[in-house]
């Protein structure tokens, strides 16, 4: 007996009807069989092992699968499992079968069997898996085929894909609460069964049942709870029963299968399968009753009122749903029997109706009760199925339904609580109900004279097949229930069994005769009943309300996305703020920290780093309080400037060069990038913010504020860091020892070519992003000026490049003068001379590659703006950044790399003057050729490189006349 | 201690991959090529070197032979090789989507080298030993990026990209900020002699602050809540396969750094840190699922519901405990699959449409005009990130439940898990809306051809093996993974510092 | 090196002159009134800070600082001149 | 000493100079030239009193030859410039020309009530600017 | 290849080691950078180099005891508390027919760099040669003695270039 | 007291530098970007781990001087080039918004909302 197999059948089977062999060769009729097939074979399999289960009571397998997250594939078959796998593939034999004639196409036919047995892989994977998890895993794997198969229609048909979206949402969620619940269902057997061990998980089926004090443990509230929810919401019990009635959207075959056999009793399966470890808690057992009634009564009301043929089947099947739930929740699991019979019962008459109805729906094209009528002569064979089916739903003596009201009846009245008679009172209620819903469909739906001529769509006989045998069923079974069922059950059930077709004229069958009689009055008076009580509010319209306030969440939500980037600085900023404030960092680190120097003495330098900072901060004042932008580029360029004469005060030069020289690059930039800049979209901004905004408003006020926090926040910290730095070393002393090792005297240039080498490297990475960022951005749009630029013309929709915005850009000689054209001249090649001085010099003082290629790139854009674009690119022929960008990357990599292949590691320092005997002679020139001088020559030539592709694509003259043809060019 | 050179392969083939590609800026073909060949390697590499510090221990490699702490060393704990595995995998898929991709912004010379980079940014983040060299290796990898997103054919992807910069930049000054006051106190920049320092119990007073500073750089990086305003403009403005690895790998190196921040560093102030972790956390999912829900373009719908995953990720590290910490792991790592496939999915069916764009509005029912594998991959994908079995997704959600389980914090658990079910109905109306629906009359013209699917597909695949063969390898190893974070002498005794 | 004490208080004070002078040079940047006006105050400030370097040089003894001023004498103009271009006629190029 | 003292008073009557000179021409004679030749007594000074820094001291001396007249000359024809444009916009429009000025002058501080006329202006002065083919002001 | 000599000084000089080894690499890397730049040279002459050099540092000496004079007066009417000004603009010609650029730019370049009066444009006229727009502090002292000084300036500077 | 006047420098610059990036100007916000970064190189500068008297050279370490801290000096070195990089790329981005969106104000760059 191998359940992983039994279990892997019908994926195999949807694999195989999925793949190119099946769905070319294999005609429908032929699929339809060997589907039918091979789930009768798996019944009959199923069957086989009854005479095992009988003598040990469960069978167990297990295999390996993630132990770590306490999933197995274990698989377990006690008696509860047989019983609802042999539902599953019996019932679902014949309705394979029906649907082979039910779809006409035969690309439809094959879809719907792949997903139909994917399905019932998935549902015999439920009740077959010996691991709750795995389980769960099933479950899953139901909701999603189900999923496909409620929205098989989906494609042209929007109820379809509302139905599926909603039953996958409510079974969905209900999945989230029961994943939930057993993971805290097995944490907790796990520690019940294994408290010394350590052991996480015990989601084995078989362990889990031995675990009997479960009910006592602390979390049981809990995940029973949300164990309860997973299983209400798949058996569409009250309140989540809305989504059944839509997901009768599905075609009829799987409606059939779902709604009547398999999905729902999903939920129950669960009730059923825990039932022995928890069914001790009242909190369980009255939750699964009160659930359970109310459902009962609700369902079968609901019924009655339905004008959709399918809609009366699905809300009879909650209905019933209900009251086997209810069963379930009776004390000391003393309903089970009558919960058991019902599901047998039910699954007969119930997917026997739905096939009923599907062939009506399929012959005549309408499922309106309505509409219906007078079907009896067309369809003979339905109506007596019907009759068959219908009665036993209402419990007409002598047929299964009968046996399985009897049951109910009788395990109800034996059942004693506060409410008893309140109870009784539902289920006589619910069942009269039920009988009407019976007779409607006999009198309506085949008996009522029709109204007018319809379209009859001619059937095969075939698809009578399923039906009838069901209908045989139905009828027959509650005359062999003895034999047949009895065993069965007994296997199932924890108590011993005793089931009667009929047990004498007692109570119970009196009470039967009297809801068969009230449901027949009913029935008379249906069209008054229907009107007199109605619910105020539905399920349906608490999850549209549900549906449409989590869409105004939403959307509430997305307001906070305003699309001013301002206000989410504001917010980030201001977030920071609040962190450092309310989070107490500032208040625990000024506390007990000296804040204040005791300490007053300044000395000269000190004044004029004082002087300095006072520069630094009044040109960042001037920055805030100009209007125009050249004014605070200017005011930018101060506080660089200081800056950089602070560094060097604080005895930093190689800082204080780098950072003179990029300043002023930045400068640079930014003044070549105004002048890119329309002047009349500058003005306007500027006139929009100062002139037009005399009153300043609270944004100001809270920009201040926000500002002035940060201020502070930074204040303090760099304080506390200032003046309480705990340890005065660093490794930075080693650096200090050991720079004489790569004869440099410059320790930071040291540190920036070997020790920290890549850094470095990487630092030069990130200029080139920078650079190759810039050069496609600017260049897009342009007939290419590199081999760097894009080839092909922007996207089409943008429009920065309409000849509206395009700037006019004039020759730029008429700009300069023979003085500052002749200076420009003399400076590029000193230029080129200080950069080589600072790469081959620089290990001895300040200047590194860095500067040299800034120094260098400097020089190139003093050309690019005195002479202009064009001329100094005929000038400069063999300045082509973008050869030399690749030409220092390349360089730069292979000198970090070779180290590698001699052993001193990526980066690594090499001697090539002692390596190569040239020492004495470079020494002469003061020189060491090293890896070092290598990397900082290429450092000189990327950086130079890059500047040159910012400056060249900056100063590229946009020619207007190309710019208007290709922006009206849609390529 | 030896140098090992997988560690050092891993990081420098994409900077290699970068330059040759460079060098080759001519041919677009051989640009492609090279990518596609760096990422392979570097994909081998990185594997290899996933399973030597599986089976040996923490691997180093001290950078030019300067031994730690006074040069730049990288470390490959299991945690920092299974990222870097990760990026590289998800990285292959990147750029083997460039293949065949008709995105104008792909044929530019620049692009290649970027993406390249941009990888390069993202393997050293994880792999460096040092707190500098991250920031480094951090700003690569986001002027990479933003460069990428501003080349974009979406012509709002240069707005995108500049509020990026604009907000970036505060990380940037965070971790600076940070990462100064951290060398002023231990006078190091070595990450493992600084969790040396602070195993002794000594708490400088500067550490909380600059452990709040860093984790707020790197929450920026993940664009968690309040910090996620510049995420849904930037990873959907960005060409196909950029935001699918902004979406997906990116966004995990600020998960990597808040991971090493709680275990490595700041061990004495995690519950604090930890604390925000999960209140960001619960918001960020509570904001990313709504947000997703309601969204007007696919690939929007997808960045928002990063916003949320990243919020589950954080969670898990906020329980603190090691089995919460497996959980977020676990997802972290699906997430990247998952949601690169998917971001690259929707890019194959807006590459369909005439605009390029994934606006609803012009996608809606566009699905019946595409190769019905499409809509397959699209929905295995959604019901993955839906957490659906047997994908991994579920794995994912199924190890932050029991972490959540065991840590008992049932409130926390229980919002997450509700807004797990938002997941399933914006993938799941998403999907309907695009394959099933009827064309909306603007709808009009869907292409021919558009992007290959390939790329996808082999995502995919991969998210249906780590849900089911490759679900358990990949828990152990992350057990082991959360064992060695627990443990920090581990690390710090790997990289041997002198005594 | 500068021996006597004096002659280094000397530098000092000259230094501390210098720097003072950046103040009232700072006055035409912030008042102006026109652009170039605050463009030739910044030149001014440029030169001073040579001054500076060079004084400071004075005082540490360090050679090293006279290439800061080096590089601020040889390309700070090169931003005053863009300046400038952009200031006569609102463009570079 | 002296050259330091001497540099230090130069220094100060450039401040001093472009502090009270009246336009922007005149004090670009104190602020480029009287400064830089303070500038050239402190390095006179320093390469006396630091004989070993004097080649360093002497190239540092011949950047500022370089280039402090060109930085002053650049700053005066921007001056120059801005006049003579004033200038040409008054020929091109006569209406507009007050207000042109001022936009040109100071383009952000006085463009107080029709920045919309201004940048018109403005844009047809720069039409204008191009029509018009001035004389080449130099070639090569 | 004379370009190059005097970079090769400010090589020597700028790097501070005067050795004969370092002259000789300053010279190299001079060369290699003029011929990059495009310098040809053409406007300095060869004539005869100790000439031109005792007329170079003649020129300089020139300039400085300008420079340092005309300072003087400068600041003399910079401190007069009345402020003895008359500004105004003259234009003056480089009287150089040849129109070369490097002598205007020396001219403008010697002009500017002595306190009193500064060359704010250039304007080519009709006629032969370069027209200076020189701006003066003080109208009355300066303008009467531009043309003639230009004159002087010019000679000297053809001395150095080696225009005869 | 050279620490508090340094504080209180770096605090104002980066309350400057915050002010400035909250305008809506995008070429004023671009100018707060860099002085942020200025500000945080001056607290790198000052903050280093030990101080000295000499700047880092073999020949003042070899002569028993106290010099300043390299290291930091190095990795104010990357910062600085790092954050031009940006800032560059961040001037180049403002150039194209103010051709593609014909404006420099930042809440008029908002078509990216919701
Ligand atoms: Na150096
Ligand atoms: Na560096």
């Amino acid at each position: 007996m191998e359940l992983a197999t039994i279990t892997a059948v019908p994926f195999g089977l949807a694999l195989f009807l999925a793949s190119p062999l099946a769905r070319n060769s294999l005609s429908k009729p032929l699929q339809t069989r060997l589907s039918s097939l091979v789930m009768t074979a798996l019944f009959a399999w199923l069957l086989s092992a009854y005479p095992h289960l009988a003598r040990t009571g469960a069978i167990a397998q297990s295999f390996d699968w993630m132990p770590s997250l306490g999933i197995s594939l274990s698989f377990y078959l006690d008696g509860l499992s047989l019983l609802f796998a042999l539902i599953i593939t019996g019932i679902g034999a014949l309705i394979f079968f029906y649907a082979g004639y039910y779809f006409d196409e035969a690309d439809e036919h094959n879809r719907f069997m792949i997903w139909l047995s994917a399905f019932a892989g998935a549902m015999l994977a439920v009740v077959l898996s010996g691991n709750v998890l795995l389980m769960f895993v099933a479950w899953e794997l139901t909701s999603v085929t189900s999923f496909a198969l409620i929205g098989f229609k989906g494609a042209t048909d929007a109820e379809a894909r509302e139905g599926a979206f909603k039953a996958l949402f409510v079974t969905g969620a209900g999945a989230l609460a029961l994943i939930i619940g057993l993971v805290m269902l097995s944490v907790a057997a796990g520690q019940i069964l294994y408290p010394e061990e350590g052991i996480r998980f015990v989601a084995d089926i078989d362990l889990i049942l031995q675990a009997k004090s479960l009910h006592e443990h602390e979390w049981f509230v809990l995940f029973a709870i949300l164990i309860m929810l997973g299983g209400f919401t798949k058996s569409a019990q009250f309140p989540f029963h809305f989504w059944l009635p839509g997901a009768m959207s599905a075609p009829t075959p799987a409606s059939a299968y779902l709604h009547s056999a398999t999905m729902v009793k999903a939920g129950i399966y669960l009730f059923a399968r825990l039932s022995p470890v928890m069914y001790q808690n009242e909190l369980w057992t009255s939750s699964l009753q009160t659930i359970g009634l109310v459902t009962m009564l609700v369902g079968s009301y609901f019924a009655v009122k339905q004008t959709d043929l399918k809609g009366l089947l699905a809300y009879s099947t909650v209905g019933k749903l209900g009251a086997i739930t209810a069963l379930i929740g009776l004390p000391d699991q003393s309903g089970l029997k009558a919960a058991f019979v019902a599901i047998i019962a039910h699954a007969f008459y119930k997917s026997a109706l739905f096939l009923v109805a599907g062939t009506i729906d399929h012959a005549t094209g309408t499922r309106a009760i309505e509409g219906l009528g007078g079907l009896r002569d067309k369809l003979p064979v339905m109506f007596w199925v019907t009759v068959i089916s219908a009665l036993s739903m209402a419990g007409l003596p002598f047929l299964l339904g009968f046996v399985a009201k009897e049951t109910l009846l009788d395990a109800m009245l034996h059942y004693t609580a506060p409410w008893t008679q309140l109870a009784m009172l539902m289920v006589v209620l619910s069942s009269m109900f039920t009988a009407m819903a019976a007779f409607m469909l006999i009198y309506d739906v085949f008996l009522k004279p029709p109204r007018g001529r319809r379209h009859f769509h001619e059937l095969s006989p075939w698809i009578g097949l399923g039906p009838a045998l069901l209908a045989l069923g139905s009828l027959s079974l509650g005359f062999l229930v003895q034999p047949l069922i009895v065993p069965l059950l007994e296997v199932a059930t924890p108590k011993p069994f005793e089931l009667h077709l009929f047990a004498g004229f007692n109570e119970v069958f009196l009470l039967s005769l009297a809801i068969l009689f009230g449901g027949l009055l009913l029935f008379f008076i249906r069209k008054k009943l229907i009107q007199l009580i109605t619910f105020p509010i539905s399920g349906d319209a608490i999850y549209r309300e549900f549906i449409t306030y989590l869409e105004w969440a939403g959307t509430t939500v997305l307001h906070t996305q305003s699309g001013f980037v301002r206000y989410y600085l504001v917010i980030i900023l201001g977030a920071v703020a609040a962190v450092l404030i309310a989070s107490g960092t500032l208040s625990t680190l000024t506390a007990g920290q000296q804040l204040f120097p005791s300490d007053l003495s300044v000395t000269i330098t000190d004044l004029a780093k004082i002087f300095m900072l006072f520069l630094t901060v009044a040109a960042g004042m001037l920055t805030v309080v100009v209007r125009e932008h050249v004014k605070a580029a200017i005011a930018y360029g101060v506080i660089g400037y200081a800056i950089g004469v602070i560094f060097l005060i604080e005895h930093a030069p190689d800082v204080a060069l780098v950072q003179l020289l990029v300043e002023t690059m930045a400068t640079v930039l930014i003044i070549i990038m105004l002048g890119r800049i329309r002047a009349g979209v500058r003005l306007r901004v500027i006139n929009s913010l100062w002139t037009e905004r005399r009153n300043y408003n609270l944004g100001f006020l809270r920009d201040l504020g926000i500002s002035v926090l940060i201020g502070v926040a930074v204040f303090v910290f760099s304080l506390i860091a200032l003046q309480n730095r705990p340890l005065r070393h660093s490794i930075a002393e080693w650096h200090l020892e050991n720079a004489a090792t790569v004869n440099t005297d410059d320790v930071v240039g040291a540190i920036v070519a070997d020790f920290r080498g890549t850094d470095t490297l990487l630092e030069i990475g990130v200029f080139t992003t920078a650079a190759l960022g810039l050069l496609t951005l600017l260049a897009r749009g342009r007939q290419p000026g590199s081999s760097l630029a894009p080839l092909v013309a922007p996207v089409a929709s943008s429009s920065e490049f309409d000849a509206r915005v395009v700037e006019e850009i004039q020759d730029a000689t008429s700009l300069s003068t023979p003085f500052t054209r002749s200076v420009s001249f003399v400076v590029l090649p000193i230029a080129i001379l200080i950069g080589i001085a600072q790469v081959l010099y620089g290990g001895n003082g300040p200047g590194d590659g860095f500067t040299a290629g800034v120094t260098i790139g400097l020089a190139v854009s003093l050309w690019y703006v005195v002479l202009g674009y064009q001329e100094a690119k005929a000038l400069l022929p063999w300045f082509r950044p973008e050869l030399i960008i690749r030409l220092g990357l390349l360089i730069a990599t292979v000198n970090a790399i070779f180290p590698v292949f001699v052993g001193q590691g990526f980066m690594g320092h090499i001697e090539f003057d002692q390596a190569l005997g040239i020492y004495d002679l470079v020494g002469s020139f003061g020189l060491h050729v090293t890896s070092s001088l290598i990397f900082e020559i290429a450092i000189a030539i990327t950086v130079m490189g890059g500047l040159g592709i910012i400056i060249e694509a900056i100063a590229y003259p946009t020619d207007r006349t190309q710019e208007t043809i290709r922006s009206t060019d849609p390529a | 201690m030896e140098n090992n050179h997988l560690l050092l392969g891993a990081l420098v083939t994409p900077l290699i991959g970068a330059i040759v590609a460079l060098v080759f800026a001519r041919s677009n073909r051989a640009q492609r090529s090279i990518g596609v060949l760096a990422g392979l390697i570097a994909w081998v590499f990185s594997t290899a070197l996933l399973v030597q510090v599986h089976s040996s221990g923490i691997q180093t490699y001290a950078l030019g032979n300067w031994r730690p702490p006074y040069g730049i060393v990288l470390v490959a704990d299991t945690f920092g090789a299974l990222f870097a595995f990760m990026v590289t995998s998800i990285m292959i898929g990147g750029l083997v989507y460039t293949f065949h991709s008709r995105d104008k912004c792909m044929t530019y010379p620049a692009f290649m080298p970027l993406f390249l980079l941009m990888e390069v940014g993202l393997i050293g983040a994880m792999l460096t030993g040092d707190l500098f060299t991250l920031f480094v290796f951090m700003e690569l990898m986001v002027l990479a990026s933003v460069s990428l997103t501003a080349i974009s054919d979406d012509q709002y992807g240069l707005e995108a990209a500049l509020k990026y910069i604009l907000i970036s930049s505060m990380g940037t000054l965070f971790l600076l900020l940070g990462i100064a006051a951290m060398y002023a106190t231990f006078g190091t920049l070595n990450m493992a002699e600084i969790a040396q320092t602070l195993l002794t119990g000594e708490r400088p007073f500067l550490a909380p602050a600059s452990a709040i500073m860093l984790l707020c750089a790197f929450l920026l990086k993940s664009a968690v809540f309040p910090f996620h305003f510049w995420q849904p403009d930037f990873h959907t403005t960005a060409p196909t396969p950029i935001s699918a690895m902004l979406s997906s790998i990116v966004v995990k190196v600020g998960v990597y750094g808040i991971i090493r921040l709680v275990t490595l560093l700041f061990i004495e102030e995690a519950p604090l840190l930890e604390r925000w972790l999960s209140t960001l956390g619960i918001i960020g999912i509570v904001f990313g699922s709504l947000g997703a829900l309601r969204t007007y373009n696919a690939k929007r719908m997808l960045a928002y519901s990063t916003f949320a995953q990243i919020g589950f990720i954080l969670v898990g590290i906020g329980w603190g405990e090691r089995l919460a910490l497996i959980g977020a792991i676990v997802y972290a790592f699906n997430h990247a699959f998952i949601k690169s496939s998917l971001l690259m999915l929707v890019g194959v069916v807006s590459s369909y449409t005439t605009t390029k764009t994934a606006n609803f509005a012009d996608i809606s029912g566009i699905g019946r005009k595409l190769p019905s594998a499409v809509g397959w991959l699209v929905l295995i994908g959604g019901l993955s990130l839906a957490g659906m079995p047997p994908l991994n997704g579920f794995i994912s959600k199924l190890a932050l439940i029991q972490g959540g389980v065991d840590r008992g914090d049932w409130q926390n658990l229980i919002i997450m898990v509700a807004a797990g079910i938002l997941t399933v109905i914006y993938m799941i109306r998403a999907w309907q809306r695009i394959f099933q629906q009827n064309p909306l009359p603007d709808t009009a013209g869907a292409k021919n051809e558009g992007d290959s699917l390939f790329a996808p597909f082999l995502l995919v695949c991969v998210c249906l093996l780590l849900g089911t063969v490759l679900a358990e390898p990949l828990i152990q190893l992350i057990i082991e993974t959360v064992r060695q974070l627990g443990d920090p002498r581990v690390y710090i005794s790997a990289v041997n510092l002198p005594m | 090196m500068i021996e006597s004490a004096w002659a280094q208080a000397a530098i000092q004070l000259i230094l501390l002159a210098l720097v003072s002078l950046l103040v009232p040079a700072s006055y035409r940047v912030i008042v102006g009134p026109t652009l170039p006006d605050r463009l030739g105050a910044v030149d001014l400030i440029t030169t001073l800070l040579i001054g500076i370097i060079v004084m400071l040089a004075l005082v540490e003894s360090t050679q090293t600082f006279v290439d800061m001023a080096i590089a601020l004498a040889a390309f700070a103009f090169i931003g005053t001149i863009s300046i400038a271009r952009y200031i006569s006629e609102g463009r570079v190029f | 000493m002296a050259a330091l003292v001497f540099g230090l008073f130069f220094c100060a009557v450039g401040v001093l100079g472009v502090v009270r000179l009246p336009d922007s021409l005149t004090r670009l004679h104190a602020s480029g030239k009287v400064a830089t030749l303070g500038l050239f007594g402190l390095l006179v000074g320093a390469a006396l009193l630091m004989p070993s820094a004097w080649l360093r001291l002497l190239a540092l001396g011949l950047f500022v030859l370089l280039t402090s007249p060109v930085a002053t000359h650049a700053i005066a024809a921007s001056v120059y410039r801005r006049r003579e444009i004033v200038e040409e916009l008054a020929v091109a429009d006569a209406s507009t020309a007050e207000a042109d000025i001022t936009a040109i002058d100071a383009t952000g501080v006085l463009s107080r009530s029709r920045i919309q006329d201004i940048i018109e202006a403005q844009e047809r002065a720069l039409r204008y600017h191009k029509s018009n083919a001035r004389p080449k002001r130099d070639r090569r | 290849m004379i370009l190059a000599l005097p970079l090769a000084v400010g090589w020597t000089i700028y790097t501070a080691q005067p050795t004969p080894g370092n002259f000789l690499l300053g010279y190299v890397f001079s060369v290699s950078v003029v011929i990059a730049t495009g310098h040809r040279g053409d406007s300095l002459r060869y004539k005869s180099a100790p000439r031109q050099l005792t007329n170079l540092v003649a020129y300089t000496v020139f300039l400085a005891s300008e420079v340092l004079f005309s300072g003087l007066k400068v600041s003399r009417v910079i401190l007069t508390p009345s402020l003895p000004i008359n500004p105004g603009i003259s234009l003056v010609n480089t009287q150089d027919s040849t129109e070369n650029q490097l002598i205007s730019a020396i001219s403008a370049h010697g002009i500017t760099i002595t306190p009193g009066e500064l060359v704010v444009d250039f304007e080519e006229t009709d006629e032969a040669g370069i027209k200076m727009i020189v701006h003066s502090l003080n109208m009355d002292t300066s303008a009467p003695n531009l043309e003639r000084e230009q004159a002087m300036r010019l000679e000297r500077i053809r001395g150095i270039l080696g225009h005869d | 007291m050279i620490e508090l006047l340094f504080a209180l420098s770096i605090g104002t610059l980066f309350g400057i530098g915050v002010f400035q990036l909250l305008r809506r100007d995008l070429i004023k916000a671009a100018i707060g970007f860099a002085i942020l970064f200025s500000a945080i190189n001056l607290f790198f500068v000052a903050v280093g781990a030990f101080e000295g008297e000499f700047a880092p050279y073999v020949s003042n370490v070899e002569a028993g001087r106290q010099t300043s801290d390299p290291l930091i000096q190095a990795l104010i070195l990357t910062a600085i080039v790092v954050s031009f990089g940006s800032f560059s790329l961040l001037l180049g981005f403002v150039n194209i918004i103010s051709r593609r969106y014909d404006t420099i104000d930042s809440d008029d760059t908002n078509r990216l909302k919701h």
